[in-house]
């Protein structure tokens, strides 16, 4: 059973290079995925999720520390709490600007913009917020179930 | 602040709180407390605003986002969300304190975690009871039930497989509560409540229908527990770490008996719930048989905390029963249930906390000569107890009367007898423990051993709110009428 | 929308989930699982519903088999059932 | 046990089959989940949002509240393993 | 008998969505295996999602992604677009459906840390003892 | 004429249940505390005597303490028929007071602290059941009884006390919420209310099926009354300290029960009504069964509290039985009988914690000679008993006359019998104890060291014994106040 996570560094050359190489693109598109949900499918959870794959893939190439290199553990709570709080906060927001909870269009007391270019910019904001979380979750999630809580040696 | 975003806030606060606490109490334990309070309190205070407000003008309906339901979600504070709020705030921040203690002796080193999905879940409840949109229900249901899930999971031992089974049953329930829901969704075309309860009646897809809320009924049973579908709870709740006991044991199966209580009354309209007489009838039936078995299953364990699970199971018979009695008296007696039964079910929780951070264990052995050991502790579990068993003029007496009227009304004989006998095992069942705790460890009667059993009291941190519950039980016993008149008279549905 | 190709996919699926449930060691069962949810997403873009199918290809298909593996490894992938 | 599990399943799906006896046929742009709530997203969340893509306009405007539960259920997910699964590093 | 086949064919998702739905069920009920019943909860979230998904599906309709320029230059048809409204339902249906699996297989370690064994009879065995 | 709003009758309430208070925290000072309890029985005689004049010229207090269920709100209501009762617990209440500090410290008893706080909250019950305005009050205050004996009857804490402490809350309790919480419900179902009325509130709306049903409910589930079969718990209750057992078994707990049936019966169910419905005669033939058979058991007991709590079961019985006769003077002997036997009973009771306080002695079969010793105790205990047979010149006798003429005037000749054979009987059980008292010498000599009970128990029991004696002279006031009562 354990003889998957056996595995020494530089034993498969092929995948890690492969990681290596393919790791900036996900992550790249991952980004995409997120920036450019307005224009076609996707959106924060999607991108943050390849994102998050993306660091998946890390560790399971080169093992839970050297992921944990990219993405501190540290850095990682944070962002587990930051995805969260752009939304509630954009939220909270608005409302603090003289509109209803999530009323993007408030938000033009702000910055002037126009109320719908603010709508669109403010679905942006918290597709922003939801991408960070489930980044950072994902992740989260990978390292607790594949090291089964220790977050110290992966696969 | 925006006064209108009022009861917004009450559950955003807790919200960035639950997300502070975990930022910040990862660096130290000392954040931990004020936040949880602070923001409670907050909670409290502004679900008050707010329900003196919804008494004073009548129903608040509020859109997300300015836009206009049913295309946007929408937020309805009518009186008895209201009331709601003010159970969920005043329960959490009363079963916080003593959280705050129990989770320090039981769970060092993850306090944090804890009190994040902690207030997570508060923030769940009161979005269940703002929500005035089918699926924003569900997905709110969803994370009442991850909260759980992990807080139960993180108890010792056999938390672990009590939360799986959790898992797997509050999946299905979830999953039946999607399915009404899609099914609703595909005849109307919508999912604002309001909306769906405009158009439903005006369908003509009585199968379809009827299916619809077959599912979303038996969802919400299983979620809370109503009589064969509770072999999840005891286990569950039972094990789950103290502090979060005293939070789920109150709270989740009220919540999830309010849920109902909305589906039925304002998102299918009565009229359609109750078009066959034979199926309240049945409902009633089961639950008059859920209150018996919870009540004689109560009767044969050996731990506090386990028989107090076998007791929500039959109160909550109590309140599907008096639903489904379809009279006035018996809807009543069901909401005012659910207060009663929240302060009833903390009191004695709370009790259970107190023991268990004193003693490790509320196994009825060790409760030999309790009274001696922590006399107020147990003062507060006497009436709690006298709650439970419907003596006047404590709550639970006053919410059995409406009930046992509805049965009555309703020529629903069995319940009424039903509710009678449960009360007579309630009061064996805690004069039992009383009278342990009361003659302690003398098996021949001689009393020369007093003094050994020196006062070892809980800290103030978690005995001053059990003597507020413990009050506030004769409190509320005692404004029933107001409550009734002036929250829940408002209501009942016209026709019944 | 083809209707030959949507009642193959079905048909796949169905046979997939069956499979899925029916396999002995959970790794495959998983892997299984994955190829289901794939088919899922096929079905779902040949639906219309492309930012469903996009989030169940990286979730459903990606991520959460991930997981699964994840969490057989670490215990067992033994089943009696 | 397995014939209990059986019962149940077959009962549930023979309800849940029975339900859709009075459903529309299946892709009539005329039944009512089409011609109620979706109008008003298609015809008018661009002009409202300026976003092209109605669902994730709708995803995160008209029902962000939705979402934004959506996102504390993740991140729940995230602190419920944590919890769960914590041990003292001393390991 | 040609009516049924209509209505058949009319609704043969739903059937297919149906019978998903009854797979998933009974491995979760059914099941001893834990990770057995997880598929299964997974399968019958899926086919909630087809369900829904489905409800969505105009005959002939496109996907619900539209140019900008030309759609505030012009109405759209709305009976060309397909239904948005599920699609959003079922992306946060997803979510949190693999919010719970993520939960569920930290629980599952956690059973297997305390008792060896991913199999409930067996669990109840140890229970017993 | 209007009643007044006055917090005064809540006052009579409250002020012994936050006496408790005082009482538990001078825990360590034992004079402390008993003056306190004095002090609290002194003021509570002393409100309640304050709301006399009033009620004797016809007028009544309420108090609304909540609003709970439509039509029926937690109300005190001081009428005539409650005026009797709580005149007799709160007077008797300072004597027992006083026995009580004098008993508890010859016996150097443990836990006095809660027995005193217990004792507090279980008189302020009794005022409440009085002062009831209506039935869901009456029922409050009947619950917390219940409640607060358990302490009291358990205070022994041995298997015996526990024993009978299970007895006690199994019959109480198991009764009151088995039988009078539905009779309640049903009656607030068909009348809409449940204020006490003169006439009753059922009139005309009930049929005579359900009348019985109620009647049958009602009489039983206030099992506090004693009537067969669910009298057990009074003889277990026996193991009670003895001023427990005189003040709650002689007088509080048992006359609540009595009272409660009064008030159903005359306001309630409504004398017209149920003889409309010849439903008078069900009850006194329950009432007489049980008379007759508590009276032969008391004979055969040895046991002095014993036969004195069946003597008690017999006696709560005839009051059942004049308020069950439905005619004036009939129901006119239950009232004044509630009262009179109260003195009468507290008396024997007190005598016979007198006795053990002196001599340790339980049985009856022990007591030869101890007449001698402690001639006023004995001389006490004969006159209560006299009252209690219904002998002139005590109190008893006028109760029982008038029960005897309201069955002459109803032509009910088995109620006759009934009551003749009976007062033989209660003659048969109570004239021995004293005849072994005086007459029979000791058989050895270690009746030597015994002489009276220290003057805390001796004063109490002589007052009582007197006021027995004064009652018959001077019933006046109480006459009027049952005739009021009766609404003639």
């Amino acid at each position: 059973m354990r003889d998957i996570n056996e595995h020494t560094a530089g034993e498969d050359l092929i995948i890690k290079t492969s990681v290596r190489l393919m790791v900036p693109f996900i992550q790249v598109f991952g980004l995409y995925v997120i920036v450019h949900g307005h224009y076609s499918p996707g959106g924060g959870f999607q991108g943050g999720v390849i994102l998050g794959a993306s660091f998946i893939l890390l560790a399971l190439a080169f093992g839970m520390k050297a992921s944990q290199e990219y993405m501190t553990v540290s850095v990682n709570a944070v962002f587990n709490n930051l995805g969260p709080a752009i939304f509630v906060g954009v939220g909270v927001l608005c409302t603090l600007f003289g509109g209803l909870f999530l009323d993007y269009s408030a938000l033009d007391n702000l910055i002037p913009l126009g109320v719908v270019e603010w709508r669109s910019f403010g679905i942006f904001l918290v597709e922003v917020g939801v991408g960070v979380a489930v980044m950072s979750i994902m992740v989260l999630l990978y390292w607790n179930l594949s090291s089964g809580g220790a977050m110290d040696e992966g696969l | 602040m925006n006064a209108t975003n009022l009861h917004l806030f009450v559950l955003v606060v807790p919200l960035l709180a639950a997300l502070a606490i975990n930022l910040l109490g990862r660096r130290s334990r000392q954040w931990i407390a004020p936040l949880v309070l602070g923001s409670l309190a907050f909670s409290v205070f502004g679900s008050v605003i707010i329900m003196a407000r919804v008494v004073e003008y009548g129903t608040l309906r509020y859109t997300v986002g300015n836009w206009q339901p049913p295309y946007g979600i929408e937020l309805v504070v009518d009186p008895l969300s209201a009331l709601m709020m003010v159970l969920i705030a005043v329960v959490a921040l009363l079963a916080s304190f003593s959280s705050l203690k129990s989770v320090e002796q039981e769970l060092p080193g993850r306090e944090h975690f804890f009190f994040t999905l902690y207030m997570i879940l508060i923030v769940g409840l009161f979005g269940l009871v703002l929500t005035g949109d089918a699926f924003n229900l569900y997905v709110l249901l969803e994370i009442t039930s991850i909260t759980t899930y992990g807080l139960i999971a993180m108890g010792k031992g056999r938390a672990a497989l009590s939360s799986f089974n959790y898992i797997i049953m509050g999946s299905i329930a979830a999953c039946f509560y999607l399915l009404g829901i899609g099914y609703i969704y595909i005849l109307t075309g919508t999912l604002n409540m309001a909306d769906i309860a405009r158009i439903l009646p005006t369908l003509n897809a009585p199968v379809a229908t009827a299916t619809a809320i077959a599912f979303v009924l038996v969802g919400l049973w299983i979620k809370m527990a109503f009589f064969p579908l509770h072999s999840w709870l005891p286990n569950a709740y039972s094990q789950a770490p103290t502090g979060a006991g005293t939070l789920i044991a109150p709270l989740m199966t009220k919540v999830t008996v309010y849920l109902m209580v909305r589906v039925i009354i304002t998102m299918y309209t009565p009229a359609l719930v109750f078009t066959h007489e034979w199926i309240a009838r049945g409902v009633v039936w089961a639950a008059s048989l859920a209150i018996i078995c919870g009540s004689v299953l109560a009767l044969g364990q050996k731990d506090l905390r386990r028989m107090l699970t076998y007791i929500i199971i039959a109160e909550v018979g109590y309140m599907v029963g008096g639903i489904f009695l379809a009279n006035a008296n018996g809807l009543t007696g069901s909401i005012l249930h659910i207060v009663n039964d929240a302060f009833m079910t903390l009191c004695l929780f709370l009790v259970v906390a107190a023991i268990i951070y004193r003693q490790g264990s509320v196994s009825l052995v060790s409760l030999r000569g309790i009274f001696r050991r922590m006399p107020i502790t147990m003062a507060a579990f006497t009436l709690g107890a006298f709650a439970m068993i419907g003596v006047p003029p404590t709550c639970g007496f006053f919410s059995k009367w409406y009930l046992i009227l509805g049965g009555i009304d309703g020529g629903h004989w069995e319940f009424v007898v039903a509710l009678i006998v449960s009360s007579l095992i309630n009061a064996v069942l805690f004069f039992r423990i009383i009278e342990l705790g009361y003659f302690g460890s003398l098996p021949d009667g001689d009393n020369q051993e007093h003094a050994i059993d020196e006062r070892r009291e809980a800290p103030w941190w978690m005995l001053s709110p059990l003597v507020l519950t413990a009050v506030i039980l004769i409190v509320v016993g005692l404004s029933t009428g107001p409550l009734v008149n002036n929250v829940i008279r408002l209501m009942i549905p016209v026709g019944f | 929308m083809i209707w030959q190709i949507d009642l193959m996919i079905l048909t796949l699926v169905v046979v997939c989930a069956l499979v899925a449930i029916n396999t002995k060691d959970l790794l495959g069962a998983t892997v299984i699982f994955g190829i289901y949810s794939f088919l899922m997403c096929l079905l779902w873009a040949e639906m219309g519903a492309v930012d469903v199918a996009f989030t169940e290809a990286t979730v459903g298909a990606g991520v959460s088999t991930i997981f699964f593996i994840a969490a057989i490894l670490r215990t067992t992938r033994r089943s009696k059932d | 046990m397995k014939n209990l599990a059986l019962l149940a399943t077959l009962v549930t799906g023979a309800l849940l089959l029975y339900g859709t006896k009075d459903f529309p046929a299946w892709g009539d742009p005329r039944d009512p989940a089409s011609t109620y709530l979706s109008p008003y997203y298609i015809e008018k969340a661009i002009e409202q949002t300026h976003v092209p893509n109605i669902v994730t306009a709708v995803l995160g405007d008209y029902r962000g509240y939705d979402t934004m539960f959506e996102t504390v259920v993740i991140y729940c997910a995230g602190m419920a393993v944590l919890s769960v699964l914590w041990r003292k590093k001393e390991e | 008998m040609e009516a049924i086949i209509g209505e058949v064919v009319a609704k043969y998702n739903y059937w297919i969505y149906v019978v998903l739905m009854m797979i998933g069920f009974y491995a979760m009920i059914g099941k001893r295996n834990l990770v057995k019943k997880l598929i299964g909860m997974n399968i019958f979230q899926t086919s909630i999602i087809l369900f829904f998904v489905s409800t969505g599906v105009k005959k002939g309709g496109g996907i619900p992604i539209v140019d900008k320029y030309k759609a505030l230059a012009s109405n759209i048809d709305a009976a060309t677009i397909v239904n948005p409204l599920p699609h959003v339902l079922m992306l946060t249906a997803i979510v949190v459906g693999v919010s719970v699996t993520g939960v569920a297989l930290a629980v599952l370690q956690r059973i297997y840390r305390e008792y060896g064994t991913l199999e409930e009879d067996e669990i109840l065995e140890k229970l017993q003892r | 004429m209007t009643p007044i709003v006055s917090i005064w009758p809540l006052a009579a309430i409250l002020v012994s249940l936050l006496g408790a208070l005082p009482i538990i925290l001078s825990d360590r000072h034992p004079n402390l505390r008993e003056s306190w309890t004095i002090l609290i029985a002194l003021v509570k005689l002393m409100i309640v005597a304050s709301l006399l004049p009033w009620v004797l010229e016809g007028g009544s207090y309420v108090f609304t303490i909540a609003q709970v269920v439509p039509g029926v709100p937690i109300e005190l209501r001081v009428d005539a028929l409650g005026m009797i009762f709580a005149l007799v617990a709160s007077c008797l209440w300072l004597f027992t007071s006083i026995y009580s500090i004098g008993y508890m410290r010859a016996l150097d008893e443990h836990a006095q602290t809660r027995y005193f706080a217990s004792f507090a909250v279980a008189i302020s019950a009794t005022i409440g059941i009085a002062f009831a305005g209506n039935l869901l009050t009456l029922y409050l205050f009947y619950e917390v009884l219940s409640l607060s004996t358990y302490p009291l009857v358990t205070h022994k804490q041995n298997a015996e006390a526990r024993t009978s402490g299970r007895k006690y809350l199994t019959y109480i309790l198991g009764t009151s919420i088995g039988l009078v919480l539905p009779a309640m419900l049903i009656t607030y179902s068909i009348a809409g209310t449940l204020d006490f009325t003169t006439g009753g509130i059922l009139a005309g709306k009930a049929s005579p099926e359900i009348l019985a049903l109620l009647v049958v409910l009602f009489l039983f589930g206030f099992a506090k009354a004693g009537l067969m079969p669910f009298h057990g718990w009074l003889p277990a209750a026996m193991v009670a300290p003895t001023p427990v057992s005189s003040f709650l078994h002689g007088v509080a707990v048992v006359k609540a029960g009595v009272f409660a049936i009064f008030r159903v019966i005359f306001h309630i169910l409504g004398p017209e009504t149920l003889q409309s419905a010849d439903l008078g005669s069900l009850i006194t033939y329950i009432a007489s069964v049980t008379i007759l058979v508590a009276s032969l058991i008391a004979l055969t007991q040895d046991s002095m509290k014993r036969r004195l709590a069946y003597s008690t079961i017999g006696q709560l019985a005839y009051m059942v039985l004049g308020a069950g006769m439905l005619s004036a003077i009939g129901m006119l002997g239950g009232i004044m009988h509630l009262a009179m036997h109260a003195f009468g009973k507290i008396t024997l009771f007190f005598c016979a914690g007198a006795i053990y306080v002196a001599s340790k002695k339980k049985n009856i079969s022990q007591m030869d000679g101890l007449g001698r010793r402690m001639p006023i105790t004995y001389l006490a205990f004969f006159i209560g008993s006299l009252s209690i047979i219904g002998m002139p010149p005590l109190g008893g006798f006028i109760s029982k006359w008038n029960l005897l003429l309201g069955a002459v005037e109803g032509d009910q000749l088995v109620l006759i019998v009934v009551l003749l054979v009976s007062s033989l009987l209660n003659a048969a059980y109570f004239f021995p104890i004293v005849y072994r008292g005086f007459f029979v010498p000791a058989t050895d000599g270690e009746e030597e060291g015994i002489k009276e009970a220290p003057l805390f128990c001796l004063i109490p029991l002589s007052v009582t014994a007197l006021v027995s004696l004064a009652l018959f002279f001077f019933p006046d006031t109480l006459l009027r106040l049952a005739r009021m009562a009766l609404g003639s």
